[in-house]
């Protein structure tokens, strides 16, 4: 009996300290690790917008997150966006209601500070503060609008497709125009040598300064990708064959509308980036259209 | 530790008496020699040379391995022979020169002597010399098909510009295309047969000949130096699973298109039959057929890969130990308690 | 056994050595097949389970004489449990790419057999110093072997050295695919033996 | 003995099935029976009744669209009705994306001149064919062993004998879904709605350790005979990466229960196959003149990587 009790002392008390260290690791650590990703999402954002270390991005720049949810009501399903407003010094969020027709339905203000916003779990608290409870509603995806001074400078759209193998997440830039300014492939499982080429600036460039006239018709072409555009492709990077400034226009007008060089050996990888680029670029274009007319007819003072 | 007897290989007991190894090794050569001829005509003259090549070094590589590790040299049994040969055959016509070397040293040194020599490989070396070459260079060996010469002009690949003529073999057409895609590149659905079962047709080297590969086949049968069980139920299989699952909807597949296409009847005849890599026994030989032509269909129409054959017959070699172990021959007098 | 004898030296020595956890014991095999892509891999796992190794058997070799027999299996558990949890924190706080590089072995480290092993053989009969000396003998015997086999993995299969492009081109893309690992570890450990037997030989001849 | 426990297996394996089949044909309004994928591009949608003709041809009664994306609606081209009047299949201009599900709204269904209501439809891939896709996923596809490189001091310490192997692989499979039911349980249920999920490793372990013993002391007591069998084998299970890696994927890709099964199911199973036919060949790899050096671990890690070589053939295989 004493026996026991000691056993038990023992491991609770083991326990207690144990639980006490991971727990205070886990309170230092977990502010530092947010902090970090967030650093680290910034730094591929401006990476994609062409601001490297030695390149830093204009003390003007700002980057606004808008966050798209789906709301049902039973039968009756609308969208919600959840928009930065300007509104005195700290600014704040409002939940601009907008039907599948792109009328606009409501609009709340939303109890949220900016430092929140990028929980899942406010976002959600505090758009249930809104919305009465019949109502339900699922997150659906972000959006960054980067704006420098007063005019919009990008917009920044993460998304997900069916590759060959597993999902492919990319990061997706482009200009009011829908113009692509970059594409950064941030997850990708795909086979080693073949698929997993698309990481690739030479293949991952080619999407750069595709207008969206391109962009909605493009297609994939399974000729070998020629030298020159390769060697263009690549000195992005600044280390590989520095290009003079006249070849490289001439190159970039030569093969601008031309459409996506497949990877060898990886057609289906290439075909899933380009549809899903493609797809990305046209329901964006489509949706930010709609949510711009309402929100110059309702007047709402978003920030971006 | 003294060394087991290599030559009498012990795993193989269909073997008739007055019948050596090497007799049947050479004669399986033999067999295996015109689809090479016609592969010269089809895709040029290079395919000659990757052969040689890949015979070339896996005798060497077998000669040297076998003095590493102090075993006889038997080059002369015409083992290294096939598999170079086999190896060859499953690979795509534009490939560099130099890519059977590499599998060579992998089918030879690893896949066979490691593991302990003629007889008592697990795997058929030339597969895994395939396996290995695909791992290590799937650009080449998925996009170097050529398409077939007609005009007997077998020097044009020879040399450079193979890239700018490469193809797609019909199984990657009807897998990303459809059968429509099929039929505008070779024509309509009687030419494709006749075609495909003489050889005009994009593909590895040996593969596509499925009628030479039928003659050269039915000869072992009828020298009973292989049985009809494994071709049989494999390309049975083959056609059957096919039909039923190959199609938009079930039973509208298309079997002899499937069986006609790929690598099926080199792999039924000539690799799924070798002595150490499949069973002995009669059940255990159907049943050995039928996984390797279900593995096939299923890597075929789910699997990343245009053509599982090579695939479905590496995975079921190592299946062979347990399926002889569960069907033995039957005993003529069962004792009593046994088991 | 009663408490050990050597000396630190010889303690970090053995681990590297005699009982390298990979190529001789042949304990904590998962990492070294699965993520041994490259050295840089190796050297953060390496340096994973260099720290829960050495905290754990530290922590058991200062608790040692409070454990009830009974119950020391799952004193061990929590133990590395404890300390696993407080690297992985931090790893995924501070190196996030090198985390999400390791994917979950950070995690799996937590039923390496070869730190339960040192705890049960090593850390619960001797000192808290000379369990230091151990764990990290065996640390750096882990990041060693992870750190040989990346490097014939990265320089065949990526032409690369940490990062560094060392031959331009790709020799084998073979050796990215995990199945290389097999074949990596495999050969290297047939060189152990075959180092062993030319050692032995000599010393007899 | 043996006999029996094989029995009970398939009455448990037919039982779930049975439940699948139970659960997976709920509809979604009373008088939809059904909606389904056909083809690339057609949606079908099966009615309780017969609906009007006039009503149910009339495209503008439909609605498609992409479920995460109400607003961008598919274009619907036809729609044909069945003989019976009961099917009515919805064709589109493009390709439906199969991998996301689909909402279809069928507004006013109009049935014997009697209006029924809206129906709003979810269509997705057929779920008891996804559960099966995890099962055989994690069983051969993604074979823990051969393809994801985990368990594998186990995997060589007891893959010597055939009987070891499969009694191993048994006693393995029984621990393993026990407790990741419970790793499953304890997360979705304490760990996640407290937000301790940093204490997932410690539990999980913990866990793990109960079943262990758990399954011992029942197994000791209700069936000594197999306990004597697979008893020696309990110590081991600890060790085997396997046991905490199943619980942690399914922390990470927040599966349901019976996902959760499933994939810990196949996961020891595939750890069974593995054992098994890496045993198989192992014995007899036996009587083969294997070079010294490289005699007992080194060979069988050569072994293992040709059966990862031939496993690369699953690569990139979706099964539904």
């Amino acid at each position: 009996m004493k026996e026991i009790i000691r056993i038990t002392v023992g491991l609770t008390v083991s326990c207690l300290i144990a639980a006490l260290l991971m727990g205070s690791v886990f309170i230092v650590t977990d502010k530092a690790k947010k902090h970090n990703e967030h650093v680290n999402i910034q730094r591929a954002m401006l990476g994609l917008l062409g601001y490297t270390r030695g390149h830093p991005a204009p003390p003007d720049l700002r980057l606004y997150t808008m966050y798209r949810y789906i709301i049902e009501d039973g039968a009756i399903r609308t969208l919600g966006y959840m928009l930065p407003v300007v509104k005195g010094e700290h600014g704040g969020y409002q939940l601009v209601v907008i039907d599948l027709d792109g009328q606009f339905v409501n609009r709340f203000k939303l109890n949220i500070t900016p430092e929140k916003v990028s929980e899942a779990s406010e976002r959600a608290s505090a758009i249930k503060a809104v919305l009465k409870p019949p109502k339900t509603f699922v997150y659906s995806d972000s959006t960054i609008v980067a704006k420098l001074g007063q005019k919009r400078l990008a917009y920044l759209l993460p998304g997900k497709f069916p590759g060959f193998k597993t999902f492919i997440d990319v990061m997706l830039a482009i200009d009011p125009s829908f113009k692509i300014i970059g594409l950064e492939i941030m997850e990708q499982e795909e086979d080693p040598g073949l698929g997993a080429e698309i990481n690739q600036d030479y293949f991952k460039n080619q999407f750069k300064e595709k207008s969206f006239e391109k962009i909605k018709k493009i297609n994939v072409t399974k000729e070998p990708l020629p030298e020159e555009y390769k060697k263009y492709l690549e000195t992005k990077k600044g280390r590989d064959f520095p290009l003079p400034k006249g070849v490289v226009d001439t190159i970039r007008s030569k093969y601008q509308d031309k459409d996506i060089y497949a990877l060898t050996g990886a057609t289906i990888s290439s075909q899933a980036v380009t549809n899903g680029v493609k797809n990305m670029i046209r329901k964006f274009a489509y949706r930010i259209n709609r949510l711009d007319s309402v929100i110059s007819r309702q007047h709402i003072p978003v920030a971006f | 530790m003294t060394d087991l007897p290599l030559l009498t290989v012990s795993v193989s007991p269909h073997l008739k008496s007055g019948q050596s190894v090497e007799k049947i090794m050479w004669t399986v050569v033999a067999c295996l020699l015109p689809p090479l001829i016609l592969s010269v005509f089809i895709f040029g003259l290079q395919t000659l040379i990757i052969t040689l090549i890949s015979v070339i070094s896996c005798v060497a590589v077998e000669a040297i391995s076998q003095k590493l590790l102090h075993r006889p040299v038997t080059i002369k049994d015409g083992s290294a022979v096939i598999t170079g040969l086999l190896m060859a055959y499953i690979i795509p016509p534009g490939v560099p020169y130099w890519i059977p070397v590499l599998g060579a040293v992998m089918a030879i040194y690893v896949a066979k002597h490691l593991l302990g020599g003629i007889g008592f490989n697990i795997f058929n070396p030339a597969l895994i010399g395939r396996a290995f070459l695909m791992a290590s260079f799937p650009v080449a060996m998925t996009s170097a098909w050529l398409p077939p010469i007609r005009d007997g002009a077998i020097f044009k690949y020879m040399g450079s510009g193979i890239d700018a003529v490469s193809t797609a073999t019909p199984l990657y057409l009807l897998k990303h295309y459809g059968s429509s895609a099929l039929m505008e590149k070779f024509g309509s659905m009687s030419a494709i047969y006749g075609d495909f079962f003489i050889g005009w047709r994009p593909g590895c080297i040996g593969e596509t000949s499925a009628l030479l590969l039928l003659i050269g086949g039915l000869y072992l049968i009828y020298k009973k130096y292989i049985t009809w069980h494994i071709p049989v139920a494999m390309i049975a299989t083959v056609g059957f699973l096919t039909w039923v699952f190959g199609g938009e909807r079930f039973f509208t597949g298309n079997p002899l298109l499937a069986v006609l296409s790929g690598g099926v009847f080199l792999g039924a005849f000539f690799m799924a039959t070798d002595y150490v890599t499949s069973p002995s026994q009669g059940t255990a030989k159907l049943i050995f057929g039928a996984g390797v032509g279900a593995l096939t269909v299923l890597i075929r129409l789910k699997g990343g890969y245009p053509e599982g054959v090579c695939y479905a017959i590496l995975l079921m070699n190592p299946t062979v130990p347990a399926l002889e172990g569960w069907f033995r021959p039957r005993r003529f007098a069962p004792q009593k308690g046994a088991q | 056994m009663p408490a050990t004898t050597k000396t630190n030296f010889q303690l970090v020595s053995n681990g590297i050595l005699n009982d390298n956890p990979i190529f001789r014991l042949a304990l904590s095999m998962c990492p070294a097949v699965g993520i041994s892509t490259t050295v840089m891999n190796g050297i953060m796992l390496g340096i994973a389970v260099l720290f829960v190794q050495v905290f754990s058997s530290c922590t058991i070799a200062l608790i040692k004489d409070h454990i009830h027999p009974r119950i020391r299996i799952p004193t061990y558990t929590l133990t590395i449990a404890t300390w696993v949890t407080v690297i992985d924190l931090v790893l995924a706080a501070y190196m996030p790419a090198a985390y999400k590089e390791m994917g979950i072995f950070v995690k799996l480290i937590v039923a390496f057999a070869i730190i339960t092993m040192r705890l049960e053989v090593f850390a619960c009969k001797n000192s808290v110093p000379a369990s230091f000396w151990d764990g990290i003998g065996m640390g750096l015997g882990f990041m060693a072997g992870m750190v040989a086999i990346g490097f014939v993995r990265e320089l065949l299969g990526m032409g690369t050295i940490l990062g560094y492009d060392v031959l331009g081109f790709r020799p084998l893309l073979f050796f990215v695919l995990p199945a290389a690992g097999f074949f990596c570890v495999g050969i290297m450990m047939a060189m152990f033996n075959y180092m062993e037997l030319v050692y032995n030989r000599k010393k007899k001849g | 003995m043996k006999i029996l426990g094989r029995k009970y297996l398939l009455l448990n394996i037919l039982l779930i099935i049975c439940l699948f089949l139970i659960g997976g044909c709920k509809p979604e309004h009373r008088f939809v029976k059904k909606t389904a994928f056909k083809d690339t591009n057609k949606i079908v949608i099966e009615f309780a009744g017969p609906v009007d003709e006039t009503w149910a041809k009339n495209r503008s009664n439909y609605t498609a669209c992409e479920k995460p994306d109400p607003d961008i609606r598919l274009k619907i081209i036809d729609v044909s009705l069945s003989a019976d009047k009961k099917k009515a299949t919805l064709v589109f201009a493009d390709d439906l994306n199969k991998n996301q599900p689909h909402v279809v709204t069928a507004t006013k269904i109009s049935s014997e001149g009697k209006s029924l209501g809206t129906a709003i439809l979810n269509v997705k891939k057929f779920y008891l064919g996804y559960l099966f896709s995890i099962l055989i996923g994690a069983m051969i596809i993604n074979n823990f062993v051969f393809t994801k490189y985990l368990g594998l001091c186990v995997f060589f310490g007891v893959s010597q004998k055939k009987s070891t192997a499969v009694g191993m692989g048994i006693t393995f499979t029984l621990v393993i879904v026990a407790s990741a039911m419970m790793s499953w349980f304890i997360y979705q249920f304490v760990l996640q709605p407290y937000r301790l999920d940093f204490l997932q490793i410690v539990v999980f372990i913990g866990l793990v350790s109960l079943s262990v013993q758990a399954v011992d002391t029942i197994l000791r007591k209700v069936n000594p005979l197999l306990f004597k069998a697979f008893g020696v084998y309990l110590v081991l299970v600890i060790a085997n990466c396997i046991i905490i890696a199943v619980p942690l994927i399914l922390a990470d890709n927040e599966y349901n229960a019976w996902e959760s099964l499933m994939l810990s199911l196949g996961a020891g199973l595939g750890f069974l196959i593995a054992l098994f036919l890496m045993s198989s060949v192992r014995e007899r790899l036996e009587l083969a003149n294997v070079p010294p050096t490289y005699r007992g671990l080194p060979i069988a890690f050569v072994l293992a990587g040709l059966f990862a070589l031939s496993f690369l053939g699953f690569s990139g295989m979706s099964i539904f």
